[in-house]
């Protein structure tokens, strides 16, 4: 019994290996996108590939937001297995470009011309040491308020465009008995909140100098203690069981009107699309009140790993499909994002997305687009969790005071250089 | 006549027959032969290993293994951080909870798995039944109860909110939600897993106990409590360090139980060891940092575990 | 030359010697008994005849033939364990059956030899259970029908009678007893039993710390111990052995026993060993078995050498066919066999005789016997 | 306080005392019995609502209308990636990987166990130490040494694929994930194996060995025959781990076709976007969870005995 099964597997592994021969018409593809919209979304790209005659072997890990999906990326990398591309964010890229596993896409970006469509800002992820290594598959923008309109029509609310604005705003809500601010409350959530204040706060000089080049005059600055005490303020406004809540319960909570606002990344519009909502009649997107011009961003890329010379062929169709018009516009409606290359015509995109895709325009050409560190594009992973642990014991009150905050995360930063 | 020693078998009337001298050497070396695959692999792939992640702390590695030794700067870090308890460190929160999760992981689960044992011990109909109960959790991974322990425990969904709806309002329960508590949440789960195999051990271990030595206490009248107290739990001794050893190595391996109940808890504050270096090794890509701290873990874990290997295999010496 | 013979044998485990150079000797049809308290080495001893553990040095020898390297089946022995080792998940059958099929001997052979070995044993009824619906006295023929079954050159016993009752251990000492004469075949026999040893043996070796410490006929054994330990470990009751002192001159040396309260006894010695005399005054050991120290009338008619002496007696013992009498002589309790109907009281004073030709003495310095 | 307690004793004593103190056993007992079954309960109580019902009502509830949809969803038709087709494709992933992993590792315990307790040599204690203290290393800490050992195997399957037309299964993932649990359960199994043939009766081996039996035919017709309560507690022991495993099985064999159930179910629970479908969660939980439950609740009765039989003595 035993034997039979070992040679079995034997047996068909190495049949399965000896079927290729010349070029292997298969991209393997590792993500987390294994849920609802966003495995609608890349279902697209899958059909596109294989119209091409690309078969698709789908390697998905979910959890953690990437990070199981990394850890078996780690694992597949140590073995020698590169996948063909594989789901990545911002340095990570990098690192694993540093460490020489990264293919060459250089030749179809030229073709297709990728380095004039895609933002600059975006190519810094994307292209290391001239070579580029990664399609870029979207931009996301952080600095978004996500409103329930029914609630906002009943408080008579208007849009806020000021921090000041939007405690009014929240204060209104709280006294008609809604839940303010919808929050998860882990670390990643929190952080990616604290950024947009941070912006509100100080400004996009401040921002990029603070989260972006990390200058500590600017980390342990006056502003960015201001900074802390705006987060405290709004803090106050979210309900006592935020703790812990996945960010889609958090959207969920705004969707059923249970709560006002949530900032969140523009992501959750895909939440507010699979509930069937439009926006302006159903939801509002508003950028975070004093954030308006600029945009923090991040965004999904696909990792083009170094594979030998027979994937090579699919690996570029899969670059090419990913960065092109049609995909980037179907893409990008469902998941909620805004196209990664400033080219694609906005005709299918709803109110939010051809904001959205306007934003990233002006931003990118205004000098205004900044990584944002909470998720993974102001600086490296050991910065950007480094990061989020202060402002989570700051939210959840290990750290106290916002000048106990500013002394933490100048060293917690220092730590993790 | 001459004496002629075993090691020397190339007397005359042995070489006459090579063949049968070759097999029964081998047959003599048979066992260490079968056994050396094991060995070998142990030798490679735990302690290969173990001297690889030490060799890794001393290094800057980063996302990658970077095999220049730069000194001890992981070990100062984690040294550093032993002692920043306010705000507390990742690490020094890390490191307490591992105190109070072990203590309470651990002393609970004696004290229930003994409990439930003694009770299920006292002939017991449905024993069949309740067995299993006690028993399957152990079989679930957390990926698949985690979800229904973090609903029970959210106060707006579980245990609070039900007593609320049924009338009982002011009840609270929102540790899982608490910085200062959420540890406790973690005891709850982890006992809920493991308690009941500890309690087929100690039951097992009951049942091993002659008879005669109850039946000799309770002529000598001892009451019930004293017969346990006196007479069968100092005879379980070997019953509760094995159970010792099972519970300390699923306490220092507990990872998922934190993950799937608390994603970490609020503000990180219910991380294990085994989740900061994780976290650092994989997701901070502090390579160094946590490879230092899985090489703290095992020195730990040697300190419990070595002593009492050494006590218990010297105590047969043959 | 002896069908079993054992030269200079050691074992060592590191540094620990197990066994410090034995040297055995058995005939054809022999029964050698090794008996020795627990931990002399006696089962090492056998074990390393049954090649179940390795020897650090010397030979073993069956029928001129050494066999120190060989696998234990290829020894052509066959061995009865004390916990019978009967194995839990076979039948009877397969159990007596489990050697030959490892020999590959044919089903049918196999079955016939498990038939007459049933016959013999009067087990054919228990053929098919398995071991664990055996009592002990059954199990305990199984075992030996396992061994039987062989047809060995050589029979080891490890301790077999150990694990049954008073009774049944008679009864299975006699079977084996009966067994050897009708077989003929060689035995080596481990027990710490000395009845078991007197009775069933032709030769026993008296072992301790792993040596043989005298080997020689049950007579042998029982009226000549070379040592202190044989003499005290042979023999139920066991020997009294005195503290004394020589007195007396020249020719005419006498033992002077201590006693409590009142004057030493001094007792002629007709034909003392020779060596005896070099302990002129000084402390001796003087054996004596309680079988030669009795109630005068009961003394062996035909001794040469009959001292008597008024003992005090402490403690009297009826054991139907004899009575045991406790006397303190020397310091020691010390013990005498009296008739069944010696009219003794404790408390009382009473001649005993001392069969002086049964006598022996020890040099307490060496424990060596005085000859 | 004592006058008015005796005589209140005494009313319920007599014949009573034992069954009051029967009823309080038996009510301790049904009371952890509830502790140890409510998140069985609630999990099964979901897996057969509808989401409307799961997000208006209490998770307590029994279902208003129950319904198998879920069941089925989750069995057939929910999404692990891409591919919509349930998770009843992974279960026999799981199972060619954990059958040989479970088997190999109890055999190779058995033998290990087997040699360290009747044919002992020098530094034996050393040995099944150094094995022992292996059960504690924390996998984490292995994951990458032992991807870069996989994929060296891999490489060297290709070059023997390449020169014999066959590859030994080097390289294959499930191979590995076998592998890798061999490696890392062998401690425990040597273990369990080991405490047990400690008490195992030696004479029955030297009574094998006079009887003509080798090395292995002792190990197959003596020792293994007789070792069936251990070999109990070290298959359930084992098969839960294996069944159970995330981290490995997500490392080593995250691609499609040798994806594990674990692997497969936590791509369909583990999801951060979109309506969660706690029914069909609930429900693909409880199928994943099936053979480990089956295993515990039909050999429960045989782990304990196989505990009392040896494993638990130190």
């Amino acid at each position: 019994m035993l034997r039979k099964l070992l040679i079995g597997t034997a047996l068909g592994s190495g049949l399965a290996f000896a079927a290729h021969a010349q070029d292997v018409k298969e991209v393997e593809m590792l993500h987390w996108w294994t849920s609802g919209g966003e495995a609608a979304a890349l279902n697209v790209l899958k059909e596109d590939l294989a119209k091409q005659g690309f078969a698709w072997k789908d390697v998905p890990v979910a959890g953690g937001g990437g990070d199981a999906a990394m850890t078996a990326l780690k694992a597949m990398v140590a073995a020698g297995n590169y996948p063909t591309a594989s789901q990545m964010l911002g340095y990570t890229v990098l690192d694993y470009a540093a460490a020489g596993v990264m293919g060459d896409l250089t030749e179809a970006a030229v073709k297709e011309g990728w380095d004039k469509s895609v933002p600059a800002a975006l190519q810094k992820f994307s292209v290391y040491d001239g070579k580029w290594v990664a399609a870029p598959v979207n931009v996301h923008s952080v600095n978004w308020l996500w409103i329930n309109k029914a609630v906002m029509d009943k408080i008579g609310g208007t849009e806020p465009k000021t921090f000041d604005e939007f405690i009014a705003l929240l204060d209104k809500a709280k006294a008609a008995g809604v839940i303010p601010l919808a929050l998860g409350g882990q670390n990643w959530q929190e952080a990616t909140m604290f950024d947009s204040v941070v912006l509100s706060t100080g400004g996009p000089e401040f921002y990029k100098k603070a989260f972006n080049d990390l200058d500590e005059e600017q980390l342990k600055s006056d502003t960015m203690k201001k900074s802390f005490d705006n987060l405290a303020k709004l803090v106050t406004y979210v309900d006592p069981n935020f703790s812990g809540r996945d960010w889609n319960l958090a959207t969920a909570m705004v969707i059923k009107g249970d709560a006002l606002v949530q900032v969140m990344g523009d992501w959750a519009k895909g939440e507010f699309n699979a509930a069937k909502k439009t926006p302006g009649t159903d939801f509002l997107c508003y950028r975070f009140p004093g954030t308006d011009g600029s945009v923090v961003y991040n965004s999904d890329m696909f990792g083009m790993f170094d594979v030998p010379e027979e994937r090579k062929a699919a690996q570029v169709a899969l670059a090419t499909a990913t960065l092109s018009k049609s995909f980037q516009s179907a893409f990008n409606v469902v998941k909620g994002s805004v196209p990664a290359r400033t080219d694609v015509p906005d005709t299918d995109f709803d109110a939010c997305g051809k904001k959205g895709i306007a934003d990233l325009k002006a931003a990118n050409e205004g000098g205004t687009l900044f990584g944002s560190l909470a998720q993974g594009y102001g600086a490296p992973p050991a910065v950007a969790n480094a990061y989020k642990d202060v402002v989570s014991k700051f939210v959840h009150g290990q750290i106290k005071t916002s000048d106990e905050a500013v002394t933490q995360l100048v060293n917690a930063i220092e730590d993790a250089k | 006549m001459t004496t002629v020693t075993t090691q020397i078998k190339l007397t005359p009337e042995h070489s006459a027959r090579p063949g049968a001298s070759m097999r029964s050497r081998l047959q003599d070396a048979l066992p260490k032969i079968v056994l050396a695959p094991s060995f070998a692999i142990t030798i490679v792939f735990v302690y290969g290993f173990i001297l690889w992640t030490v060799y890794l702390s001393f290094t800057n590695s980063k996302t990658f293994p970077s095999y220049a030794l730069t000194g001890p700067r992981a070990y100062q870090r984690l040294w550093r951080w032993t002692f920043e308890s306010d705000p507390p460190s990742s690490w020094y929160t890390s490191i307490t909870n591992m105190g109070i999760f072990g203590f309470l992981y651990i002393f609970i689960c004696l004290a229930l798995g003994l409990f439930l044992a003694i009770l299920l011990d006292q002939k017991i109909r449905g024993e069949g039944v309740l067995r299993p109960i006690y028993l399957y959790p152990m079989a679930l991974s957390f990926i698949v109860t985690g979800v229904a322990w973090k609903w029970f425990l959210d106060p707006g969904l579980g245990l609070e909110q039900t007593l609320h709806q049924w009338g009982w309002t002011s009840f609270h329960f929102d540790w899982i939600k608490n910085k200062d508590f959420v540890i406790y949440t973690v005891v709850i789960a982890g006992v809920w897993q493991a308690s009941g195999f500890i309690m087929a051990m100690f039951l097992a271990g009951l049942r091993g106990i002659d008879g005669e030595i109850m039946k000799a206490a309770q002529i000598d009248g001892a009451t019930t409590f004293q017969l346990y107290r006196r007479i069968v739990i100092p005879l379980l001794r070997p019953v509760f360090l094995s159970a010792f050893i099972v519970l300390a190595h699923l306490a220092i391996k507990s990872y998922d139980l934190v993950v799937a109940l608390t994603s970490g808890g609020p503000g990180g504050s219910a991380w294990l060891p085994s989740n900061f270096m994780y976290e650092y090794t994989f997701k901070r890509n502090e390579m160094a940092v946590g490879s230092a701290s899985a090489v703290i873990m095992l020195m730990t874990i040697t300190a419990i575990i070595v002593p009492y290997l050494y006590s218990e295999l010297r105590e047969k010496p043959r | 030359m002896a069908f079993l013979e054992i030269d200079g044998l050691r074992k060592r485990f590191g540094s620990v010697e197990i066994l410090k150079g034995i040297d055995l000797d058995l005939e054809k049809g022999g029964f050698l008994v090794l008996v020795g308290p627990s931990g002399c080495g006696k089962s090492t001893l056998l074990n390393t005849i049954a090649g179940l553990e390795t020897i650090t040095e010397g030979e073993i020898r069956v029928d001129g033939r050494t066999i120190n390297d060989l696998h234990p089946s290829k020894r052509d022995i066959a061995m009865v364990f004390q916990s019978y080792a009967l194995y839990p998940n076979m039948t009877v059958a397969g159990n007596i059956a489990f050697g030959m099929e490892m020999r590959g001997v044919p089903a049918q052979e196999r079955q016939k030899a498990i038939d007459k070995v049933a016959k013999v044993l009067q087990i054919g009824h228990l053929l098919q259970r398995k071991p664990s619906q055996l009592s002990g006295g059954q199990r305990q023929r199984v075992a030996m029908g396992r061994a039987l079954v062989r047809d060995p050159k050589l029979f080891l016993f490890d301790e077999p009678l150990s694990n049954l009752d008073a009774k049944l251990r008679v009864d299975m000492r006699i079977e084996i007893k009966r067994l050897h004469a009708t077989t003929g075949t060689t035995i080596v026999y481990v027990t710490h039993d000395q009845i078991e040893a007197m009775t069933l043996a032709t030769k026993i070796a008296v072992m301790r710390d792993g040596e043989v410490q005298q080997f020689g006929t049950p007579a042998e054994i029982y009226n000549n111990p070379t040592n202190l330990f044989v003499a005290d470990f042979m023999g139920s009751p066991a020997m009294n052995l005195i503290p004394a002192t020589i007195g007396g001159n020249g020719n005419a040396l006498s033992v002077v026993l201590q006693r409590e309260a009142r004057e030493p006894i001094s007792l002629a010695l007709a034909d003392a060993p020779t060596g005896l005399s070099a302990f002129h005054s000084k402390p001796i050991i003087f054996g004596v078995r309680p079988e030669a120290l009795t109630d005068p009338e009961g003394a062996e008619r035909n001794a040469s050498n009959i001292a008597t002496a008024d003992c005090h007696i402490e403690v009297v013992e009826p054991a139907g066919s004899d009575t045991f009498a406790v006397t303190n002589l020397g310091g020691k309790a010390v013990v005498a066999r009296l008739r069944a109907d010696a009219n003794i009281q404790p408390g009382t004073s009473t001649p005993l005789a001392f069969n002086l030709t049964k006598a022996v003495f020890f040099d307490p310095a060496t424990e060596n016997r005085i000859l | 306080m004592s006058v008015i307690a005796t005589p209140a004793r005494q009313s319920t004593g007599g014949i009573s005392a034992r069954t009051v103190n029967r009823i309080l056993i038996y009510s301790l007992l049904a009371l952890f019995a509830l502790f140890y079954l409510m998140p069985l309960f609630v999990m099964l109580v979901t897996s057969f609502k509808t989401m409307d019902e799961i997000q208006s009502g209490n998770m307590l509830a029994l279902p208003q209308a129950p319904t198998f949809e879920p069941w089925l969803k989750a069995w057939g038709e929910t999404c692990v990636g891409l591919t919509c087709a349930g998770i009843k494709g992974y279960f026999w992933n799981s199972i060619k990987m954990v059958v040989p992993a479970v088997l190999i590792s109890t055999l190779l315990g058995a033998l290990n166990g087997y040699v360290l307790t009747k044919w002992r040599f020098r530094g034996h204690t050393l040995v099944f130490g150094l094995m022992l203290f292996a059960c504690f290393i924390p996998f984490q800490s292995v994951l990458l040494p032992m991807a870069t050992i996989l994929g060296s195997l891999g490489r060297f399957g290709v070059t023997l694929r390449n020169a014999t037309g066959f590859s030994f299964g080097l390289g294959n993932p499930t191979v590995n994930l076998v592998f890798v649990h061999v490696v890392y359960g062998l401690g425990f199994t040597t273990l369990f194996f080991r405490n047990y043939y400690e008490a195992f009766p030696t004479e029955l081996v030297k009574a094998a060995q006079v009887d003509g039996a080798s090395f292995f035919q002792i190990f197959r017709r003596i020792m293994l025959p007789n070792s069936m309560p251990i070999f109990v507690v070290t298959v359930i022991y084992q098969f839960t781990n294996i069944w159970n495993d995330f981290l490995f099985a997500s490392a080593y064999a995250g691609t499609g076709d040798a994806m594990p159930m674990t692997v497969a179910l936590n791509n369909v629970v583990n999801t951060s976007t979109g309506v969660v479908e706690y029914n069909v969660n609930m429900a693909a939980a409880m199928i994943a969870a099936l053979p480990t439950l089956l295993v515990y609740v039909v050999a429960g009765r045989y782990f304990v005995r196989g505990l009392m039989a040896g494993a638990v003595k130190g």
